[in-house]
């Protein structure tokens, strides 16, 4: 790690990725056992009271970071930073509970994400009584209900008492949301928290985050979205097949795409009243599946403005702006 | 108290508009309310003789006697007692052993998982009577108690694969991982997270299970496998068949323990069917239908009215 | 291909397993088993003989593993020898007239109740609610849950002995020549009729209940709803779209099903006199008749695993997810 | 799409209740539009408000516990409702075909795409199966597909290329209207991107009428003509889909509209809509959305507000008392 | 009296299968085979005490009792119309001297053989090692088998005899089935003349255990039952009373076997009371619908060898035989057995708990209950015992082996002669060999006056000794008789006669004994 990023994270509490590649295995062979690379050689920066978007198409190895993160899965190669302790590093590996006292996740599935058999209260006091055994039952009491309270669950007391199917989804998003807060994390990796929920009340759950960001949480907003990237996070990471191909502030990323693939990303999102112009690129839209001897760029294969070296080897980082990078030999 | 409430409000929800679960819990609770107050019911030793042998039933032996001349009534009670609570007991066995094998295999994966499997999946296609006869043969004189360890270490094998396949679309779900992610213990996940969800499940296989069981003991003891002093509606029935009960003109001999034995397992049967029912609502055949299908043929009617 | 040969590679190990469970069984025996294992044989055979016995059951002299590979080496070259006893008949000889029959009940049963129930299913989740979709399964499971021992006496006593409508036993008329002569099918149709109403009758249910459900679950499936949208008509979408993804399900629950057959199968054949390897399972047992015990045993689950075998093909041709 | 022309399909006043233990469910509430022929239709609305329920009705595939209880389904003047059972198996796919929600789902996972496609030709059509199987490559190939797909299972495709597939299944037979129910919400936006214009190509192509559901606004704006708005069963707001998105009269529709998030637009705050949706089985007296309505008045809260056309466009019906108050008062 | 010739008779055996092996030799089958193909030389018709000469004509003892003289009849022929004489019987004879397994009587095992001499072509010598005088209860076990087939098979055990030649009324092989076996009438028969046999064939019908016996006789579909029928007048006779009837003679005698070695069975006093404590014609009567025949008198021979008893000395013990639990109850008292804890039962005089065990095999159904009831007589006098069913070869080895408590067992008295009875009961080489020696009385007095009988045959010298034997066992009682069981045979004259019966008791009818079942089957003829 350089110097100045370490300097750099001991201002804010923050976490640094860096070269993350994650493989999986793709069968249960003995010998010659095949695998796929999930995620090549990722580094992005996470910061207390900022967002950090990642988009991409499905499949792109964006959750599989954020579990990485979660120390969910096993980095293949890598590592992960919390401020200056390498988290995976044998000698000083953290304990998961320490661990998650810093970063936790919220899904995509509000359905999925609590457990039927249990009351939100349930939900709510877990956390507290693992990470702050201190506390009374009395504490907890009053805790759970601030927590509720928090993320606009009231009357608190009754919805504490409820089960998970008597919520509508958005509720049910916003208490994991709290069972993050009750952990007392420091990040909160969401992964498609919206994407499941209704329209109408999508905004509720992002502006909720918005808030929390304010008060200092730092989030990886995991999206397909790219819309909603821009209006919540303040950078945006496009992945594509496990690779991160552009990233930086937000606006530059969308309002300025520079990698064909975000160019592509970008052009499809649907405007009102905008019939498109069909894009040629997207006809061929085969999406390679990477393994760890693969080379070039992902993207090649559907780039029209692929060339020669694009097949051979992946692109360096361009800084096009202060904060806006790209991998492509364009640039 | 919130658990009783909690219970309540469930079985609340359990049989209504279920009319089979009602009938299959009234017919099995009131068999095992008869075989517990046994003593109260009657007076006789079962084991004992209180009359001639193969005395219908009358106003002093309800049921009647059997040819060794003990009272049939007292024999179905207590005897009842012995197989409920093989059944029961190999249940018990059994639902413990499949949930603790599918479920630690389902939920740790990897190599303990498919080695779990293989044994599992082994032993489920290994045909069990034979193996049961073998056994029991084996192991000598099987009184009740040998029977219920037999059955019930014999019949996990297709519980833990049910449990394992639930368990694994359990993993799955996110509140698995968000329990991970938070840093609880895997036991307690598994105790508290996942087997809980699991609940209707290990309730139908132990019903299940009891059914099987039942079954299981009657047919071992009724080929002589059984200890044959023990009294249990199994061997009532064997020695009903070998004293010719059926011949001589005392069906009472007969047909009273295997009423009983048909009864409990028709009423268990019912039971697991409303299980089956209530995790899965599609099954179920409710009320609604009948609404439903009135008020299409009101419609369906108007409809025509309004064409002619 | 894969796929059966991983199925092919895990029955042999269950064969293997089953093989070996007849190996330590007769060793777990308290007391010594060898001098247990040769009551029943009496006086009738020889040194040698006794010998040779000992051998194939794997009770020689010498370490333990050096036991299991003598009497793996037996089993494996099909070297079942004499029975017991019926010393000095072959087990092979035993086997032989017992086998067919039960493989024709079990078989028959089997294939009766599965068609019978598969079709009773089907006609109850296509009248969802009604009266008959919401007695007949319902009855025909509790009719079910009453152990064969009662069910099968049951009908014993009052069809063949009572009203004498059905022979007392045995599978045909041992007064006709054996062959393919109308008498001789005749009486082997008849003799079957009551041990295949009580097997069948115990088996129905299961099929009724795994078809009915598979069928309900399958009929909110949003390609059935396609298909109604389309056109086609409800004969077609119940045939052809629905029955034969709801006949997965019962496709895999034939190896639960096997088993219990099988159990089935030895009640009934005690009861009606059916000669059978379910009697013969028994009376071996009794006799402590170890090689003709293994034999059966062996062989029940040979059969069950080729059945499965069977099923795992059925499943493959039926369902192409798993052809790959 | 004139009013002169004589429309294709006419919902008039369409109930649809879900028959439940705890009562019935008006899913579909007094339900009434229009559609011309070639036209696209939007439907949106949040999730349960009954979008899927009514086109479900439209080719009469309720079964229990659905039930339509009331209106009348025009099609070319026939009602839909009223036929028997063949003139209704005829009707369906013939007239309207439909794409379900997930493709994923809508296709029998043991048969062959082939045999799907085909079955519903010989179905409908007097042919042999050798012309059913030709007419069913040539749709595969309409769609982008290769013809030598025929012969694959619905698992050995990709999410674009079920979606493909069932769209050309409801080609096949030409009909004049297809329902699409949110056809490409479970795709990615590139693939997405990609299906929608190949369908539009299609539509200009065989000239069909397309009823759209969707929870898209952006998209719907896209490529719908018209968009409806339901909320609750009941239909809130119709007109033409550059007056709904741009100058939303319903405040239910003003907050949809607010919830989506734009890509290149300015980057404010936006506020989305308060509340959950409604309960179907405690339907309060009034305006369904008062509950959630920041102007709601007095009149919300006794008397249902009726779908009538605003003073100044009669073809902006819209269900609202402060609208019409408004409009009333200008 | 002469009967036309005709008719089939069916009769059940039990059985896993039938198999084509007609081999006397090797057993499989020999309830098929022996006295139907194969004669005895002679039968001991013990019900009219007398012997029935077969293929001999006689036998004698020389007079040094060192050899026994068989003369065969003349003009014997097999079935296959070759004859049969002296080398035959003597070839047969010989087989158990190579192979123990061939030794059917078993007298070349016990070292009674010496050799076998051919005198003349009907007349056999068996020379013996030493003075014997019961050679001749052993030797209708033998078959005599014809050379010219059995001299070139080579393994005698293993040879399943498809062709039977043999020389009983039967022995021409009509079909073999998995559950039916048809034999019929032998073209060379010696008796033939007489016009016997008079029934043509034999069905035999393979049941696989008793229940299946009782429909199949009240339904008419088999001819004679030799099995055990519950409830006998109240299902197979009444569904026909005219034709559907049994005769239940007695048959051996079965005694409570007790373990003298082991506390409370090692006192007399014990043993005394116990035998007093059960009320023998009650047990007999509920256990077993009263077929069997209680025992009146402990000495141990039984009702088949009432002949052989002695009037005084079963007067002087009938009273051990008699139900009287005041005396049981005294006599312990007096021993000293108390009850000490107050639980309700005695215990031993020194203290230690009575708790034991009467072992059973399970599945004797009929003996299960007497022995279970046995223990509720000795609940009443205060005594703790319990039924315990045990697997047969657990059985088997704590019967042989001594290590039971109580086992309820039949006897040897089912034997020609009543000395076997106390050979099994005393003899120190039987120890360890069979059930009925494991008390822990067995002696070498006791065994050498067995052994003495069997060298003599002063009539008046072998009654001493059985008087001898009958008081030990009455003072001493190493077992409690209890009962002699019944003769199973049932008959059914819808479609054949003859059968003995109460009224005609030509013969003990016991089918499992080629001997008698030869002689029933030659009083049998269709209707
Ligand atoms: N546990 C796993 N084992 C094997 N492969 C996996 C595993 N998890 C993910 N993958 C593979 O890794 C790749 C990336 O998956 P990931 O879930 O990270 O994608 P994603 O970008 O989150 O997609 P989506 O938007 O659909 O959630 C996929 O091809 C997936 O199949
Ligand atoms: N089988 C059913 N029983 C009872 N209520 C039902 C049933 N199916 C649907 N509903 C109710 O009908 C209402 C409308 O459902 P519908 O599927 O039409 O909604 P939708 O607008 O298509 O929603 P989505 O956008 O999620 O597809 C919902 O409130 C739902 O709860
Ligand atoms: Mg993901
Ligand atoms: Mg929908």
């Amino acid at each position: 790690m350089n110097a100045a990023k370490k300097a750099f994270m001991s201002e804010k509490p923050s976490i640094y990725v860096e070269d993350l590649v994650i493989d999986f295995a793709l069968d249960n062979a003995i010998f010659n056992k095949q695998y796929m690379r999930a995620v090549n050689k990722v580094s992005f920066i996470l910061k207390a009271g900022e967002a950090l978007a990642i988009v991409g198409e499905s499949g792109s190895g964006k959750s599989t970071c954020a579990r990485a993160l979660c120390r969910l899965y096993q980095p293949t190669s890598g590592n992960i930073w919390l401020q200056d302790i390498n988290v995976n590093e044998k000698k000083n590996q953290m304990n998961q509970r320490d661990y998650a006292k810093e970063v936790q996740m919220i899904f995509q599935d509000p359905f999925g994400s609590l457990n039927a058999v249990h009351t939100i209260h349930h939900h709510l006091a877990r956390p507290l009584k693992i990470h702050h055994p201190s506390l009374s039952v009395d504490e907890i009491e009053k805790r759970v209900i601030e927590l509720l309270e928090r993320v606009g669950l009231t009357p608190a007391k009754q919805t504490a008492n409820k089960y998970p199917h008597e919520l509508s989804g958005g509720q049910r998003q916003r208490v994991s949301i709290a069972r993050a807060l009750a952990v007392g994390a420091n990040f909160i990796l969401a992964d498609e928290p919206i994407s499941m929920l209704d329209v109408s009340i999508r905004l509720g759950i992002l502006n909720l985050m918005e808030d929390m960001k304010q008060d200092g949480i730092g989030f990886m907003y995991i999206t397909h979205d790219i819309a909603t990237a821009r209006y919540f996070a303040e950078r945006t990471a496009v992945m594509y097949v496990g690779h991160m191909v552009e990233w930086g502030n937000s606006d530059s990323v969308t309002q300025n795409p520079q990698h064909p693939y975000t160019q592509l990303l970008i052009s499809a999102v649907p405007e009102p009243g905008i019939r498109k112009e069909r894009t040629e690129m997207a006809k061929k839209a085969e999406i390679p599946l990477w393994k760890p001897e693969s080379k070039g760029c992902p993207f090649a294969n559907r780039c029209l403005k692929a060339v020669e070296e694009c097949r051979e080897s992946m692109p360096p980082v361009t800084q096009l702006a202060e904060d806006h990078f790209v991998r492509c030999y364009l640039y | 108290m919130k658990l009783i409430k909690n219970f309540k409000v469930s079985a609340g929800r359990f049989f209504k508009g279920n009319p089979a679960g009602i009938i299959g819990a009234s017919i099995v609770s009131l068999i095992i309310i008869a075989c517990l107050a046994a003593p109260i019911l009657t007076d006789k030793d079962p084991n004992r003789r209180v009359a001639r042998g193969h005395q219908p039933p009358s106003s002093e032996l309800w049921f009647g006697s059997t040819r060794a001349g003990k009272d049939v009534f007292s024999q179905v009670l207590y005897g009842g007692r012995v197989s409920l609570t093989v059944a029961f007991s190999a249940a018990l066995t059994t639902t413990i052993l499949a949930l603790l094998i599918g479920v630690t295999s389902g939920y740790v994966g990897g190599k303990i998982d498919e080695i779990m499997m293989a044994i599992t999946n082994v032993f489920l296609v290994l045909p069990q009577l034979p193996l049961l006869i073998i056994l029991a043969a084996f192991l000598g004189e099987v009184g009740p108690l040998i029977i219920s360890l037999i059955i019930g270490f014999t019949s996990w094998p297709w519980g833990a694969r049910v449990m394992r396949s639930q368990t694994l679309v359990i993993r799955q779900k996110e509140f698995i991982t968000s329990a991970e992610v938070m840093g609880e213990s895997k036991w307690r996940i598994i105790l508290i997270e996942i087997i809980p969800n699991l609940i209707s499940l290990v309730a139908g296989m132990f019903i299940g299970t009891a059914l099987y069981a039942i079954g299981m003991q009657v047919t071992l003891e009724f080929l002589g496998l059984g200890d044959a002093s023990v009294v249990s509606w199994g061997t009532m029935l064997y020695w009903a068949q070998a004293t010719a009960a059926l011949y001589v003109g005392a069906w009472w001999d007969f047909v009273i323990p295997g009423l009983f034995v048909a009864f409990v397992g028709g009423g268990l049967a019912l039971l697991n069917i409303s299980i089956d029912q209530v995790s899965n609502p599609k099954l179920r055949t409710g009320t609604y239908i009948k609404i439903w299908k009135r008020m299409k043929a009101e419609i369906d009617a108007k409809r025509k009215g309004v064409q002619s | 291909m894969g796929f059966i040969l991983r199925r092919l590679g895990f029955y042999l190990v269950a064969i293997f397993v089953a093989i070996t469970f007849n190996f330590v069984l007769p060793r777990l025996m308290p007391g010594d088993p060898v001098d247990a294992l040769f009551i029943a044989a009496g006086g009738k055979m020889s040194i040698e003989q006794l010998s040779a016995f000992k051998e194939m059951l794997g009770f020689v002299d010498g370490p333990l593993w050096v036991q299991y590979l003598q009497y793996l080496k037996s089993v494996l070259t099909l070297d079942l020898g004499p029975t017991i006893m019926l010393f000095p008949t072959e087990v092979k000889l035993v086997l032989n007239n017992t086998l067919p029959w039960t493989l024709f009940l079990v078989g028959l049963a089997s294939i009766t109740s599965i068609v019978a129930g598969c079709m009773i299913g089907l006609y109850a989740s296509y009248n969802r609610g009604g009266l008959f979709d919401r007695f007949m399964p319902v009855s025909l499971q509790f009719l079910a849950s009453i152990p064969q021992a009662v069910t099968a006496l049951f009908i014993f006593f009052i069809f063949a002995v009572t009203l004498k409508w059905f022979p007392l036993g045995f599978a045909s008329n041992p007064d006709l020549d054996v062959g393919w002569n109308w008498p001789f099918i005749k009486s082997v149709g008849h003799h079957a009729v009551l041990p295949l109403v009580t097997l069948v009758g115990s088996m129905l249910a299961t099929w009724v209940f795994t078809m009915r459900n598979a069928m309900v679950n399958i009929l909110g499936e949003d390609y059935i709803t396609m298909a109604k949208a389309k056109g086609l008509s409800d004969r077609r979408i119940m045939t052809h779209y629905a029955a034969r993804n709801a006949i997965l399900p019962v496709v895999t629950a034939i190896s639960m099903a096997l088993g219990l057959a099988v159990a089935g199968q030895v009640i009934v054949e005690q009861v009606f006199n059916y000669p059978g390897i379910g009697q013969l399972i028994i009376k071996s047992v009794s006799a402590r008749d170890y090689p003709l015990m293994q034999a059966t045993f062996l062989l029940i689950v040979l059969c069950v695993l080729i059945a499965n075998f069977i099923a795992d093909l059925l499943y493959l041709i039926l369902d192409p997810r798993l052809r790959k | 799409m004139t009013e002169l022309q004589r429309p294709l399909l006419q919902i008039k006043n369409v109930c649809v209740d879900y028959v439940t233990n705890q009562g019935n469910a008006r899913a579909c509430d007094h339900v009434s539009f229009n559609i011309y022929p070639g036209e696209t239709v939007g439907l949106a609305g949040e999730s349960g408000c009954g979008k899927s329920t009514l086109a479900f009705a439209i080719s009469n595939l309720h079964s229990a516990p659905a039930l339509i209880t009331d209106g009348e389904i025009l099609f070319e003047d026939r009602d839909v409702l009223k036929m028997n059972q063949e003139e209704l198996r005829r009707f369906r796919w013939n007239e309207t075909a439909m794409v379900f929600q997930s493709a994923m789902n809508s296709l029998n996972p043991v048969i062959t795409i082939g045999e799907q496609l085909v079955d519903v030709v010989l179905a409908h059509k007097n042919v042999s199966k050798a012309e059913a199987i030709a007419k069913g490559e040539t749709l595969l190939e309409t769609v982008g597909l290769h013809p030598s797909r025929m012969n694959s299972y619905p698992h050995q495709l990709s999410g674009g290329m079920r979606q493909r597939v069932v769209i050309a299944i409801a080609l096949i037979l030409r009909p004049k209207l297809i329902i699409m129910d949110e056809p490409t919400t479970a795709l990615d936006v590139v693939v997405e991107r990609d299906i929608m214009d190949e369908l539009f190509e299609l539509k200009d192509k065989f000239g069909f009428a397309i009823l759209f559901i969707s929870h898209d606004l952006g998209l719907m704006g896209e490529i719908a003509d018209r968009i409806g708005i339901m909320y609750a069963g009941k239909l809130v707001e119709l007109g033409s889909a550059k007056d709904v998105l741009e100058s939303a009269e319903h405040p239910y529709t003003k907050g949809l509209v607010g919830s989506f998030p734009t890509i290149h637009g300015p980057k404010v705050r936006l506020e989305g809509i308060p509340g959950s949706p409604l309960n179907l089985l405690e339907t309060p007296q009034g305006c369904y959305f008062q509950a959630r309505c920041k102007s709601c008045i007095e009149s919300c809260k006794s008397i249902e507000p009726e779908l009538t056309g605003l003073t100044q466009n009669a073809n902006r019906l819209v269900a609202c008392h402060v609208v019409h108050d408004r409009g009333a008062s200008v | 009296a002469q009967h036309k010739q005709g008719g089939t008779l069916t009769v059940p055996l039990i059985a896993t299968t039938f198999i084509e092996d007609f081999n006397p030799l090797n057993g499989v089958q020999a309830d098929m085979v022996s006295g139907t193909m194969y004669e005895p030389l002679w039968i001991y018709n013990t019900i009219k005490g007398d012997i029935d000469y077969r293929l001999a004509e006689s036998f004698e003892y020389a007079d040094d009792k060192k050899s026994i003289t068989i003369k065969l009849r003349d003009n014997l022929t097999w079935s296959d119309g070759q004859v049969l004489d002296a080398d035959d019987l003597a070839f047969s004879l010989n087989l158990g001297k190579e192979d123990p397994k061939l030794d059917l009587a078993g007298q070349w095992a016990n070292g009674v053989i010496k050799n076998v001499e051919k005198i003349n072509n009907t007349s056999v010598r068996v020379n013996f090692n030493d003075v014997n005088t019961t050679v001749d209860w052993y030797l209708p076990a033998m078959w005599v088998v014809p050379q010219h087939v059995f001299s070139s098979v080579k393994d005698k055990i293993l040879f399943t005899n498809p062709n039977p030649v043999g020389s009983g009324p039967i022995t021409e092989v009509k079909s073999v089935k998995t559950n039916q076996v048809e034999i019929c009438r032998n073209p060379n028969y010696y008796k033939a003349d007489q016009g016997l046999p008079y029934l043509d064939c034999i069905k035999f019908r393979q049941y696989s255990d008793n229940s299946q016996i009782l429909p199949a006789l009240m339904n008419d579909e088999i001819d004679w039952g030799s099995n055990f029928v519950a409830d006998i007048d109240k299902t197979y006779v009444k569904s026909n009373p005219d034709t559907h009837g049994y005769w239940y003679p007695a048959n051996d005698l079965w005694n409570m076997y007790l373990n003298t070695r082991k506390a409370p069975f090692s006192d007399i006093n014990f043993r005394k009371a116990f035998s007093m404590a059960i009320d023998r014609p009650t047990i007999v009567d509920l256990a077993a619908y009263g077929y069997p025949t209680a025992e009146e008198t402990v000495v141990g021979l039984g009702q088949l060898h009432a002949a052989s008893m002695d009037k005084k000395i079963n007067k002087k013990y009938a009273k051990l035989a008699t139900y009287d639990p005041k005396e049981s109850t005294k006599l312990l008292k007096k021993a000293g057995y108390k009850d000490v804890d107050g639980d309700g039962y005695l215990e031993n005089p020194d203290g230690s708990k009575i708790d034991f065990e009467i072992m059973i095999p399970a599945g004797w159904t009929d003996v299960v209950q007497m022995v279970q009831i046995t223990t509720e007589y000795l609940d009443e006098i205060g005594i703790k015992a319990s039924t315990k069913l045990v697997d047969w070869s657990a059985y088997d080895s704590a019967a042989k082996d001594g290590t039971y408590d109580v086992i309820f067992n039949w006897s040897a008295t089912n034997q020609v002669a009543a000395i076997n009875a106390y050979r099994e009961y005393y003899h120190p080489a039987r120890v360890g060999q069979i059930w009925h020696a494991g008390h822990g009385m067995a002696s070498d007095e006791l065994g050498a006056l067995v052994d003495e009988y069997g060298v003599i045959d002063d009539p008046k010298r072998r009654q001493e000794i059985l008087n001898e034997l009958m008081i030990f066992t009455a003072e001493n009682l190493p077992f409690i008789p209890v009962m002699s069981n019944a003769t199973w045979f049932q008959y059914n004259t819808t479609r054949v006669e003859g059968f003995p019966t109460e009224e005609n008791p030509y013969v003990r009818p016991v089918f499992y004994d080629g001997g008698t079942k030869l002689i029933v089957f030659e009083n049998l003829y269709a209707k």
